[in-house]
């Protein structure tokens, strides 16, 4: 408030950016940046996972939980100075259930009525979605949705104009138009990206930077060495393995490094449809095997242990929930158990870039002193993706490079596609192919839960439905990674912001520079 | 003359054809699903199915192949699947740092390699001879991706004679190019020095001698165009093991080249791009070697092209 | 190895040969190369009775607190990785993998490139066409695509690997030696040997490849290096050895990244395959020497 | 460091000859590196050139006289040859004990040498004006143009046809005279001050020896050049020496005046080889007798009708042909059992050529049959082999056609093995008697070509050729470098071995006396085409074309009483085989003079 704005910074990226199509993007590199450019009607308060409203001033939502009524901000404009209305927001949502579109995020919007006749190229406008007056949309749903305010604050329903879209056709994506506190400037393949200030945006005292350059194609690594010179302000990838505990180490970096929870689990799968982890002794004498405390050592410390699916800070983890202990040998007794005390050879997928293989090769260490002779499979991420998605390919995935970090903060995110019945098909990504239709039933339940006043017990439902996966145990989780990000001097803005936990890996909306105050 | 480089241009265009068919089984053949990769993972079967059909993942094989030509003869090598960008205009983008790049590291690797290996051909057999070897050998035992670091320490981030990588002027060249040169001159010196030492004790060298022609000249002009014949087979090469090499020192240097796109494209099987770069980086080995064959009759007038 | 157990059966069938390889032990270099190859021959035979632990025991004490590798000293010679793996005992273990991938499958490499090459070289028209119109087809081939797709097709082993370093590391040495014999098959003594009534081969054997020695040699040993680095690169993309088997080319490229921070464990693998490569060209450079007719004789 | 050169060490010996002199060679010693130690080549050789002076040394084949020219120039192939005691003095500066750097500025200035074997002292990959331009440029500041104005006028000097074309040409498109020839003009375009050179008319024929000759004599009077001039040709020793030296064995047995020399030689060594001096026309009156001429088998061997060779010329930017070289055009000759036909001609008329073709080495176009059999351009493995083993080629650079890294001996022994004759002890066995019959010694066989001097790889290719004991063999200047006694030597082998074998010869020389000494029959070659075929009666007693004429008159004769003043220098355009695409040459008509004596009219 009493922040200058101005300044500009320098993030660094080792990929290129893919594309700035709300309804496409979808990597945690151009996450945050779409978030930057784009607003939906409801977004998240800067540095946590509390909702709050963006383009809608005001929502209200019906008895029954199936239809919102969303009164829009007047007044806001568009990067080509044309203002906001109704009619986009229904044009947006129309746009990214399109099957033409192919936008990856459109199974997010199910539940709204009509969605089906899209999707199956029926029509092309979605039934559930009207225009009440240019500052009223109503939304009906077909069944209550307890996440839906969460889908309407993903980057999927951000708010596009019509004419911009249609002006650039499959090229939107490199020409990005939206209402965002920052503008695309240039975009330069290969090199860069320049945002700038939106001096229109609506929120008052929003963005504080005047511009932000995007390097890209930065070994990280060097990134971090431009950092420590001065050149560059954030190391978009983190901070690499192979530097962090230097910098970590260091005192003059001591007070630039901020550490935050994420929403992420890493954990190894194991098919419960291949032999030998159709029994469930084996899955659990596996979760007992693994020494998380080493695996945490390995990756100097970037994480804590995990024993549930749920990462710590989401709504509905059971803090009293001790999981499998480290025990070699009770997991020795149980393979015995399971006629297996001779132990048996198996394969274990991984993401081959570092440190994933290192994990691995510690998880295939520990798996022998039970007497499980694993096999790494240490390949590129598509093929690791392809062999979880077959039934009878790999019996054992790491999660790592891959895992599961959570399009928003609500534990059915955690469910459906990697825990349900759903992602138990071929192409899915429930790569343990756990398939519970009573944990599936409940999960229905609790998603049904829309009154907010019933918060605690739908949480309590997940909880639950958490708790009793661990029981069939599919999965062994290992640990949930700690995030740590490095800024340079000149940047300030309260910590939370660079470690947000849904603008992955910066908001940059509220990151200001020190040498313009 | 004529006739040959007609007749080369042709058999090229059966390479690049034969190039584009086998990259394709090969994409057709790896287990991973573009469909998927595009979807993401919270997209429901529905999703999928849709942009299989779209992109025509559901043809038989040889109908996505013929596809895939007719739109490459009219020059349209296709839309990248996750970037959604003309892959024409994403290596056209590319492309010129690529080439900046290789001719950088062809400059270097000649001028520190044909050194190094003239050197040692003279002083053959001394501790100047050994220890260059050992160099040529570091240089080619050296992962790139260390040379590149170390570089870049000493020379940019310590001495601060160099940016620490980018791309823009004559100075973000020298070290990529260097780490780049490193490697190759750690061949050419060594095969520098093995012809030279051929070479040097033909009976010519005696006569260039005889007739009082100063040292260089003698080195220069006698002996290195009868020792250039294997270096320029070289350069060919050269191009195709940079295509291969190049991903590692453009991430290092923040080189925006087409290797980065490559690499990228393969771990997420963008087949637009992957065909695309292997296309154009195919187009650029046969023409180098081409242009070498082209050369030899040059260098050497024994040599008849046929 | 395989060189002088060749130079030992043959001493007695050839005079000749055998005076070249007795001047070859009276040189100094040579005698190193000789040591060098047998010390890393003798490491991957002897592997388990050399190395002092288990190359792929993740010790406790491998790692400090912070998960950090440790330095070389005491316990551990040449520190530990970065799971706490004793480097020493995974160098030994892992010569094995190198000595297949660079002595063998680049041998292998070398041969087919040779054989191509002066066959290109010398027979011209359609021959030529053929392979050499391969060999661009092989250069331009987009390998990586290739091992990835085997590497997602089989079970990874070294044998692929093998399989694909000998496929793909050809052309190379193809392309040298065709530059230089279609210039050698144009000299005046060649055209001698056909006037002679010599058949294809023996001029192929007996008077072309003695002059592309220089080359097939350079290219060669230098292959060595460079196919161990790709052993590396393809275990990296799956279809090699398989962690935590070690070879000195997957040890660099697993802790290259480190290497500010943990230089030895990108130093001594890239030492031991210097080593490895420089001992063959040794001694192939001292065989050279010792075999050209213009360097022997003494004063 | 006086500024004044000091006093030669050794004084002149010979007082006649008052003059400067410009070179002292005193006690020198070369030695060469064998796997057996050191042996010396050069043993003790002294000796004093004066300004103006021309010493001509003869020899023994291999008995240094390279070496000694090499030494001199400060060019032994170090480490491996190296002078090892003696002194070279340049006015007053010692040669041996210069630095390179030095030895750098006197060569090519002041000492100019012309090598022994044009074909590999010739860069292969640089054009022959680059060549001859860069000895130009090297002591002397001019303009590239200049230079290369120089470099013309060399080219001219030597009469090489059509100089422009060859400027830009490769040392493998000229025959081997030519390439003499560029040698020669490389080292008199800087007019030095001191001239060696070695055998350096070898490759030429008489009438443009007469004239290489020549240009040497106008440029000692010029410039005072001194020369010494290395030959085994008598009859060039008498034409031009002042003084001579004969040496054996790295030794010098003799060193006189030319005249007394000639007169009465002192030293037993080189009565004998005077005493082997063909002379031009003693065989006259005496028919050539054919010891197989009467036997059923004196079948023709060779016949070769209307063969016709030609070179494509590329030039322009898009490297198009622009010309031809009718390098052979339209030859008919038949060769008979134990017959020699001596072919002779001018440098580059395509003698050489002609040799190739029938080795199926180069296209050809036009009818060859061996024994009977055509021999056919596209052939078949065994085919080729078989007529090959009856038809063999001593190629005219002897160095350049063997294999440098093999052993002699394997390469004399490589016909047998290749035809699958001999093997084991008996190959060896073979080998050493070829060895023996040319005159080297079978110790000699585990050397490398490059360990022996010009002559001696002469006789290795000479012995490499009969090796297979074939039909016939194209001797293409096989005994040029040979010294006159060793010559002989080789000439009754190949006699007797026609005499025993009925072998046939085609013999290609450009040197007279031995061209009448052992052919039958004679052909007489110009610019492509045979313009006189003759038995030798009727080419040695009654020659009837101009240029046999021409040809008789030019032959040095081996008694300095006879010198010629002036040599008879053809004047005016150099005639060329060159003709543009298009244009065809006009073939000879040829006119019996009788008994088969056909001569060409225009
Ligand atoms: N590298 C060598 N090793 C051994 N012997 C050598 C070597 N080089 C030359 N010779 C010997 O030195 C002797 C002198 O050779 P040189 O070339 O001077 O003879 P030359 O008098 O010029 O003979 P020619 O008239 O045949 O040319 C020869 O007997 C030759 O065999
Ligand atoms: N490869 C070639 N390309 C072009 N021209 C050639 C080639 N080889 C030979 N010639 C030309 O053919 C002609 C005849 O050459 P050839 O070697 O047969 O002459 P020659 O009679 O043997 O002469 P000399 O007595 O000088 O050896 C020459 O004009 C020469 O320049
Ligand atoms: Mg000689
Ligand atoms: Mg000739």
């Amino acid at each position: 408030d009493d922040i200058k704005q101005g300044g500009s910074m320098v993030v660094t990226y080792k990929d290129d950016v893919s594309t700035l199509d709300p309804a496409i993007g979808y990597d945690w590199q151009n996450w945050s940046m779409i978030k930057s450019l784009f607003d939906g009607l409801m977004d998240y308060e800067p540095g946590t996972t509390n909702l709050m409203k963006d383009l809608a001033e005001d929502y209200t939502i019906s008895e029954d939980g199936t239809v919102f009524t969303f009164k829009l901000r007047e007044g806001v404009k568009f990067h080509n100075g044309r203002e906001m209305t109704a009619e986009d927001v229904k044009y947006s949502l129309d746009r990214v259930t399109n099957p033409k579109t192919q936008s990856p995020g459109a199974g997010f919007f199910g539940s709204i009525k009509g969605f089906d006749a899209v999707a199956a190229g029926e029509t092309e406008s979605l039934e559930g979605v009207t225009v009440v007056d240019p500052y009223t949309v109503k939304i009906e749903l077909s069944r209550p949705d307890a996440t839906f305010l969460h889908v309407m604050a993903i980057n999927f329903s951000s708010i596009v104009p019509k004419e911009e879209v249609e002006k650039w056709g499959a090229d939107f994506g490199k020409h990005p138009v939206g209402t965002g506190a920052f503008s695309l400037e240039d975009w330069t393949l290969g090199q860069h990206l320049i945002f700038k200030r939106n001096e229109a945006y609506w929120r008052a005292g929003v963005p504080k930077l005047d511009q932000i350059t995007f390097e890209v194609g930065q070994e990280p690594v060097v990134a971090l060495l431009r950092l420590q010179r001065g050149e560059a302000d954030i190391p978009g990838d983190g901070i690499p393995p192979a530097k962090f505990l230097e910098v970590t180490q260091d005192p003059q970096y001591k007070d630039l490094i901020i550490e935050g929870g994420q929403l992420h689990t890493g954990y190894v799968t194991m098919n419960v449809k291949m032999p030998p982890f159709d029994k469930l002794e084996v899955r659990q004498a596996v979760n007992m095997a693994i020494n998380k405390d080493r695996v945490i050592r390995i990756i100097n410390g970037r994480a804590v242990a995990a024993n549930q699916p749920l990462p710590p800070s989401m709504p509905g983890y059971d803090t009293a929930y001790e999981g499998y202990k480290y025990d070699p040998e009770g997991a020795k007794t149980l393979l015995a158990k399971a006629g297996l005390g001779d132990g048996f050879e198996t394969e274990l997928y991984v993401y081959n870039t570092d440190p994933n293989p290192r994990i691995a090769q510690s998880i295939q260490a520990d798996l022998a002193a039970i007497g499980i002779k694993v096999e790494i499979k240490a390949l590129a991420q598509a093929n690791v993706i392809a062999a979880g998605g077959e039934a009878d390919q790999a019996p054992m995935i790491w999660s790592g490079g891959m895992a599961w970090i959570a399009d928003f903060p609500d534990p059915s995110n955690f469910y459906g596609p990697i825990l349900g019945c759903s992602g138990a098909v071929q192409g899915g990504w429930n790569w343990s192919w756990y398939c519970n239709e009573d944990l599936d039933k409940l999960a229905t339940e609790a998603d049904s839960i829309t009154d907010p006043a019933k918060k605690a017990e739908r949480e309590e439902l997940w909880r639950k439905i958490f708790i009793s996966v661990m029981d069939d145990a599919p999965w062994a989780p290992v640990f949930h990674e700690q995030r740590f990000t490095m800024r340079s001097e000149r940047l300030g803005g309260p910590d939370a912001i660079f470690v947000d936990p849904v603008h992955i890996p910066v908001n940059y909306d509220y990151v200001w520079a020190k040498d313009v105050q | 003359m004529g006739s040959y480089v007609l007749r080369r241009a042709l058999q090229s265009l059966l390479i690049l054809l034969g190039i584009s068919f086998f990259t394709f089984v090969l994409l057709y053949l790896i287990p991973a699903d573009p469909a998927r990769q595009i979807a993401g993972r919270s997209a429901t079967t529905q999703t999928v199915e849709n942009i299989r059909e779209q992109l025509g993942l559901n043809l038989p094989f040889y109908e996505q192949y013929f596809r895939y030509l007719s739109g490459l003869v009219q020059g349209d090598l296709g839309r990248s699947y996750l970037q959604k960008t003309e892959v024409g205009e994403l290596i056209a983008s590319r492309l010129p740092a690529t080439l900046l790049l290789m001719v950088g590291a062809i400059v270097c690797e000649l001028l520190i390699g044909l050194t190094m290996g003239l050197v040692a051909a003279l002083r053959r057999n001394t501790p100047t001879d050994t220890s260059l070897m050992v160099l040529s050998f570091v240089g080619v035992s050296s992962p790139q991706f260390v040379i590149g670091i170390l570089l870049l320490y000493v020379f940019a981030v310590k001495l601060g004679w160099f940016p620490i990588g980018g791309y823009g002027t004559f100075m973000h060249m020298v070290l990529p190019s260097l780490t780049l040169g490193f490697l190759g001159a750690g061949w050419y010196s060594r095969m520098m020095r093995s012809s030279m030492i051929d070479v040097l004790r033909q009976d010519f060298i005696r006569t260039a001698r005889a007739k009082g022609l100063k040292r260089w000249q003698v080195l220069f002009g006698h002996a290195l165009p009868n020792a250039l014949l294997p270096i320029i087979a070289m350069i060919g090469i050269d191009i195709g093991l940079f295509m291969s090499g190049i991903v590692v020192v453009e991430s290092v240097f923040g080189w925006p080249g087409i290797g980065q796109l490559a690499w990228q494209a393969i771990q997420r099987v963008d087949i637009p791009i992957i065909m695309g770069v292997t296309l154009v980086s195919a187009f650029a080995i046969v023409l180098g070697n081409f242009l070498a064959d082209l050369v030899a009759p040059l260098i050497d007038p024994r040599i008849k092209l046929r | 190895m395989s060189v002088v157990e060749i130079a030992v059966t043959q001493a007695p069938a050839q005079e000749v040969e055998k005076g070249a390889f007795a001047r070859l032990l009276t040189r100094k270099l040579a005698l190193f190369a000789l040591v060098l190859i047998a010390v890393i021959v003798g490491a991957a035979l002897f592997a388990p009775w050399v190395a002092p632990f288990d190359p792929n025991e993740q010790f406790f004490e491998g790692l400090t607190l912070e998960g950090a590798p440790l330095p070389p000293g005491a316990t551990f010679w040449l520190g530990t990785d970065l799971l706490g793996r004793d480097l020493l005992s995974r160098l030994i273990y892992g010569a094995q993998t190198s000595l297949i991938i660079g002595v063998v499958a680049n041998g292998v490499a070398a041969l087919v490139g040779a054989s191509v090459g002066i066959l290109a070289g010398f027979f011209r028209g359609w021959v030529e066409t053929v392979l050499m119109r391969f060999t661009d087809l092989m250069m331009a081939f987009p390998a990586l695509l290739l091992a990835i797709t085997l590497a997602a097709l089989f079970r990874p082993s070294l044998w692929i690997v093998a399989m694909v370093i000998a496929m793909v590391n050809w052309v190379q040495m193809a392309r040298v030696v065709y530059t230089e014999t279609r210039s050698l098959s144009e000299r005046e003594f060649i055209t001698a040997e056909r006037s002679m009534g010599a058949g294809t081969f023996r001029i192929l054997f007996r008077h072309i490849l003695p002059h592309l020695l220089s080359s097939i040699l350079v290219f060669g040993t230098l292959g060595i290096s460079t196919t161990v680095l790709l052993e590396a690169t393809l275990s990296y993309l799956g279809i090699g050895v398989q962690p935590p088997t070690p070879s000195w080319g997957n040890i660099i490229y697993e802790n290259q990244t480190y290497f500010t921070s943990a230089p030895w464990l990108v130093f001594f693998p890239g030492l031991a395959i210097i080593a490895l490569a420089l001992g063959f060209n040794l001694l192939g450079d001292a065989l050279r020497e010792v075999l050209d007719p213009t360097q022997k004789g003494r004063h | 460091m006086s500024t004044l050169p000091p006093e030669p060490a050794v004084p002149s010996s010979l007082s006649e000859r008052s003059s400067r002199v410009v070179l002292g060679v005193s006690g020198l010693q070369t030695a060469v590196a064998t796997p057996q130690g050191r042996k010396i080549v050069v043993d003790g050789l002294s000796f004093d050139l004066h300004e103006g002076e021309t010493i001509c040394v003869a020899g023994e084949s291999g008995s240094g006289k390279s070496m000694t020219a090499l030494s001199i120039m400060g060019l032994l192939p170090e480490p491996m040859a190296k002078v090892v005691g003696g002194s070279i003095h340049l006015e007053g500066r010692d040669l041996t004990t210069l630095p390179e750097a030095e030895m750098r500025t006197i060569r090519g200035s002041e000492i100019a040498m012309i090598f022994q074997e044009p074909m590999t002292s010739l860069n292969p990959v640089l054009t022959i004006g680059r060549q001859v331009r860069e000895a130009v440029l090297a002591h002397e500041p001019l303009s590239r143009r200049e230079a290369d104005a120089r470099a013309l006028e060399a080219l001219k000097a030597v009469r090489l046809s059509e100089p422009e074309r060859r400027m830009t040409q490769y040392p493998h498109e000229l025959s081997g005279g030519m390439r003499q020839r560029v040698m020669i003009a490389m080292a008199l375009a800087c007019h030095p001050k001191v001239l060696i050179a070695d055998e350096p008319t070898t490759a030429l024929d008489v009438t443009i020896q007469a004239q290489i000759l020549q240009l040497m004599r106008d440029l000692q009077k010029e410039t005072g050049t001194a020369i010494i001039l290395i030959t085994h040709d008598m009859g060039v020793v008498a034409e031009m020496a002042d003084r001579v030296i004969v040496m054996q064995h790295g030794k010098i047995v003799e060193d006189n005046l030319v005249r007394p020399l000639f007169a009465a030689p002192e030293a037993a060594y080189t009565e004998e080889l005077l005493a082997a001096v063909p002379k031009l026309g003693a065989l006259a009156g005496v028919d050539p007798v054919n010891a197989h001429a009467g036997t059923a088998a004196a079948a023709k061997v060779l016949e070769v009708d209307d063969l016709t060779v030609r070179f494509d010329l590329r030039g322009g930017v898009l490297n198009r042909v622009v010309s031809r070289v009718h390098a052979v055009e339209g030859i008919s000759f038949d060769l008979h059992r134990g017959e020699t036909l001596g072919l002779v001609g001018e440098s580059g008329c395509g003698k050489s050529t002609i040799g190739k073709a029938l080795m199926n080495l180069v296209p050809w176009e036009g009818s060859i049959r061996v024994c009977g059999e055509h021999v056919l351009r596209a052939r078949t493995a065994a085919g080729d082999r078989a007529y090959r083993r009856n038809l063999q080629m001593v190629f005219q650079d002897p160095y350049a056609s063997l294999d440098p890294r093999m052993t002699v001996g394997d390469l004399v022994g490589e016909p047998l093995v290749i035809h699958g004759l001999a093997s084991g002890q008996e190959l060896q066995d073979r080998v050493a008697g070829l060895f023996r019959r040319v005159g080297l010694t079978p110790d000699q066989m585990k050397r490398h070509p490059h360990e022996f001097s010009g002559g001696q790889r002469q006789r290795i290719c000479i012995a490499r050729a009969l090796a297979l004991s074939p039909k016939a063999i194209i001797a293409d200047e096989s005994v040029s470098a040979l010294d006159v006694s060793v010559q002989a030597q080789v000439l009754d082998l190949l006699k007797e071995l026609q005499d025993e074998l009925g072998l046939a010869y085609l013999f290609i020389s450009h040197d007279m006396t031995v061209v009448e000494q052992v052919s039958h029959r004679v052909a007489v070659m110009y610019l492509g085409q045979i313009v006189e075929i003759g038995t030798r009666r009727q080419i040695f007693e009654n020659p009837q074309h101009p240029y046999t004429r021409r040809l008789m008159s030019a032959v040095p004769i081996p008694d300095p009483a006879r010198r010629r003043a002036v040599f008879d220098v053809p004047q005016g355009e150099i005639p060329s085989p060159v003709v543009p695409i298009g244009e065809s040459v006009s073939r000879v008509r040829y006119q019996d003079v009788g008994a088969g004596h056909l001569v060409a009219v225009a």
